[in-house]
């Protein structure tokens, strides 16, 4: 299966002509026949998303009695990926759930576009594709069903839903197994289906947790691409990953963040002896 | 919105009648529970009459509790929890839309079943209808509440068998109004007034129990 | 609430009101019993079986009290997210619970001798029942989660669906019974009080209450000192180097042999 | 007056064995209650009075560390 055209590892995708394979219309096991995209580009490569900016200050994370990071402190322009390195358990995964809104910080504020999370919960919440480390995918169904239910839950109906979906299979080369069921599949093949769901609706920041465990070589050349293209297209992105991926944008070692013996933060207002 | 809502219970729905679901065990479950009872109670036909309403209704609640604790696990575990309260439909209307596909899966089945198994008891026949219409309007509330309860004990080992403590003593307004309508039709009582309270009770779940759930499930996922 | 609000200044609150509350106590109870057991005249149609009303009454009340506060801390745990109601939510759900394994058990042993029954499927006495179901499922709850501040919160999500549910229990509980006890044994408002039996009643009633104060406010100081040692306690963090961690050790069994020598 | 005040008309045995069963709950979840919150409240200012001895030592142990 040649890798499409494009040219290796483009750091700066610029909205240029990505067009992998999409000249192959794709026959899917006589169940349906999807019609090659017009333009050959992905639909969402044009629109640029609007203008916004994430920004966390003095951040700090609890997890269980324990606190996991405290005094974090960032800034994420568009355009930008912020890379989080650290120790397991340094509190990477508690981070991104933090900024997806999952769960609240213990103390600190997270701030898309100055406004602060903690006062509009649902703020983010059509802002943000979360691809945690469980993959968001149901066992029982195919590889074609998953992302459709994906597509049409996520997207609002709309003409291109289904070029988005086209795009995105084409993206990470899962023509071949669309009728498989999941269970079948190996991780590595999971972990695309997962990524895939990433195109399946236009949103500007992407929360990934370790999106290059189980990929092979190809494919993480693949995701590199498509994250350059998410940047390019004014996108914000923010990796808890253990290798050093070349994107543009800030990059933040938890480990130096872990409290020290008496964190300042710990002493909550709880335990002054009045 | 309303689009999502719909897709969203149209995969549970689909879900729960794949392999893993458990749609038919809940329906072979209904049938083997009733038919216990003749086995417990005696084959006197006079007995089982009068039971008839008591024993339909019981087994419909303990069919709901069977199919409650996988409701959210499920989607806890493979992460899809996480992806549904990220995407365009509140938590609450993912709830809902959550247990009345259970609804529609599970409990709905057995209401259309229970005239059957009505006959089977001896129920007398001009029963038969409230009892359908009963069903039919009161088990929304045991999805709606259950729901609370699966909510709950989602982030929870083995969560199961708490679900049956929780929600069993909420089911028991529901249980006696359902019984009561199948046991008015002799006149003592008037059945309608049975119907209504649990037309009410469906409808009040329907509103709070969903804002109760997901405050469940939005601890489960910190 | 929000003076209320530092754990420290409720400990010291409540040091200043469990003496009189704990005096008030053992004189309602004495003057209580001495008028419920002597002074108060036998029913002329139960006898002296009435006197187990005094006990029985108010078990019941404060079982329905207790759930009452139970579901007011857990609606300030949801909504101000605050620590002390999280305590408060813990500490009051055994004493409910008690307070209604006793009002069974009275109703119980009162049913017998007037009625010939161990158990009376009476509207109270079935609502005290499911009550006591309630308080199980609460406490299971807490049982059921490790981080405590989610235990706090699950809980208070469960006492607030119970207690929306209640009054609906109880309505569905006395439909029941009227629809299956005719002429019921056990009118719905209970016996008739005579006149005469209120102030023991009353007496009795104010002596659970003060106890309840007592009780409550030791369980609150138990649940905020174990919270303290928690935080105390769980403080070492990666950074710790060996040493320090030795210190934790040391104070960590210094603690237990404490326990033991009380 | 004794006789009668346990007897109680026939149902001494129900009277005292419901106020018996009160008191018993009563005094046990008060003596329950009352111990855990003196042990708890004793290793609170245990590990707190250690805690202080502790740190005040380390800043002792800096301050002779540090050259004067």
């Amino acid at each position: 299966m040649d890798p499409g055209s494009g040219a290796g590892v483009t750091k700066f995708g610029g909205g240029a002509d990505k067009s992998l394979g999409a000249d192959r219309s794709i026959a899917y096991a006589g169940f349906m026949t999807m019609p090659k995209p017009a333009n050959g580009a992905a639909p969402h490569a044009t629109q640029p998303f609007p203008h916004a900016v994430l920004a966390g200050h003095d951040l700090a994370c609890r997890r269980g009695d324990q606190l996991v990071f405290h005094g974090l402190n960032f800034t994420l322009e568009p355009g930008e990926a912020l890379c989080l390195y650290g120790p397991n358990g340094s509190g990477k995964t508690s981070l991104l759930r933090l900024l997806a809104g999952l769960s609240p910080p213990f103390s600190g504020e997270i701030r898309w576009n100055g406004e602060a999370l903690s006062r509009t919960p649902a703020l983010l919440r059509e802002q943000v594709m979360f691809a945690g480390f469980s993959l968001a995918l149901k066992e029982a169904l195919s590889v074609y069903e998953n992302l459709q239910f994906w597509s049409r839950f996520l997207g609002d109906g709309g003409h291109d839903q289904k070029a988005l979906m086209e795009a995105a299979i084409n993206r990470l080369g899962l023509e071949d197994l669309l009728a498989i069921p999941l269970h079948a599949l190996s991780s590595g093949q999971r972990k695309r289906v997962s990524l895939a769901r990433l195109l399946l609706a236009p949103r500007p920041l992407w929360l990934l947790d370790e999106p290059t465990t189980a990929l092979d070589r190809d494919h993480q050349a693949r995701l590199i691409d498509l994250l350059g293209d998410h940047l390019a297209q004014g996108g914000l992105a923010v990796l808890a990953t253990h290798q050093s991926l070349d994107l543009p944008g800030p990059r933040l070692d938890l480990d130096g963040y872990a409290p020290a013996f008496d964190a300042p933060a710990f002493q909550s207002p709880l335990f002054e002896d009045g | 919105m309303l689009r999502a809502f719909f897709i969203l219970m149209m995969r549970d729905i689909g879900l729960s009648y794949k392999q893993g679901g458990a749609a038919g065990l809940v329906i072979a479950f209904y049938a083997v529970a009733i038919s216990l009872f003749p086995f417990g109670v005696g084959p006197d036909s006079a007995i089982l009459a009068r039971i008839a309403g008591g024993v339909l209704w019981i087994a419909a609640l303990l069919s709901a509790l069977l199919s409650l604790d996988r409701l959210f696990q499920a989607d806890y575990e493979d992460g899809t929890l996480d992806a549904l309260a990220l995407g365009p439909l509140p938590l609450p209307l993912v709830v809902l839309a959550k247990a009345l596909a259970h609804w529609l899966a599970m409990l709905l089945p057995l209401v259309i079943l229970s005239p059957l198994f009505g006959l089977m008891l001896h129920l007398e026949a001009q029963a038969l209808p409230t009892l359908f219409l009963a069903l039919l309007i009161g088990t929304p509330a045991l999805s709606l509440l259950g729901a609370v309860a699966a909510g709950l004990t989602v982030a929870v080992r083995r969560g199961g068998a708490l679900i049956a403590l929780l929600v069993l003593p909420l089911y028991i307004p529901t249980l006696i109004f359902g019984v009561g309508a199948v046991d008015a039709v002799d006149g003592l009582a008037s059945v309608s007034a049975n119907l209504n309270f649990l037309g009410g009770l469906s409808l009040m779940f329907a509103v709070l129990g969903p804002l109760a759930t997901a405050g469940a499930l939005r601890l489960a996922m910190e | 609430m929000h003076w209320f609000a530092n754990p420290a200044r409720f400990v010291r609150l409540a040091d200043r009101i469990l003496p009189v509350a704990m005096l008030l106590c053992f004189g309602l109870f004495a003057t209580g019993l001495y008028w419920a057991l002597i002074l108060s005249p036998a029913d002329y149609q139960q006898g002296s079986s009435v006197r187990i009303m005094y006990v029985h009454v108010p078990s019941a009340y404060m079982a329905m009290f207790c759930y009452l506060v139970m579901a007011a801390a857990g609606f300030s745990t949801l909504v101000w997210r605050h620590p002390l109601a999280d305590v408060a939510g813990k500490a009051v759900a055994p004493i409910g619970l008690a307070f209604t394994g006793l009002a069974l058990a009275t109703g119980s042993l009162w049913g017998k001798p007037m009625w010939g029954a161990w158990w009376v499927w009476d509207a109270r006495l079935t609502s005290v029942l499911v009550l006591f179901f309630l308080y199980l499922g609460y406490l299971a709850i807490w049982g059921a989660f490790d981080d405590r501040s989610k235990a706090a919160r699950a809980a208070a999500i469960l006492a607030l669906v119970g207690v929306i549910n209640l009054p609906i229990i109880k309505f569905s509980v006395d439909w029941w019974t009227t629809l299956h006890q005719p002429a019921s044994l056990f009118r719905a408002d209970g016996p008739r009080i005579d006149p005469s039996m209120r102030p023991p009643l009353y007496l009795m009633l104010a002596a659970f209450q003060t106890y309840f104060v007592v009780i409550f406010l030791w369980r609150m100081k138990a649940g905020l000192a174990a919270l303290k040692l928690q935080a105390l306690g769980a403080m070492p963090s990666p950074k710790q180097n060996h040493e320090q961690r030795h210190d934790q050790h040391h104070e960590q069994n210094l603690a237990t042999r404490t326990e033991e020598a009380l | 007056m004794g006789h009668e005040f346990f007897h109680m008309g026939g149902y001494g045995g129900y009277i005292w064995a419901a106020y018996g069963l009160v008191f018993l709950v009563l005094i046990a979840l008060a003596w329950l209650s009352w111990r855990e919150q003196k042990i708890n409240g004793l290793r609170a200012e245990m590990l707190k009075a250690a805690r202080s001895r502790r740190r005040s030592d380390h800043a002792e142990k800096d301050r002779l560390e540090t050259p004067s």
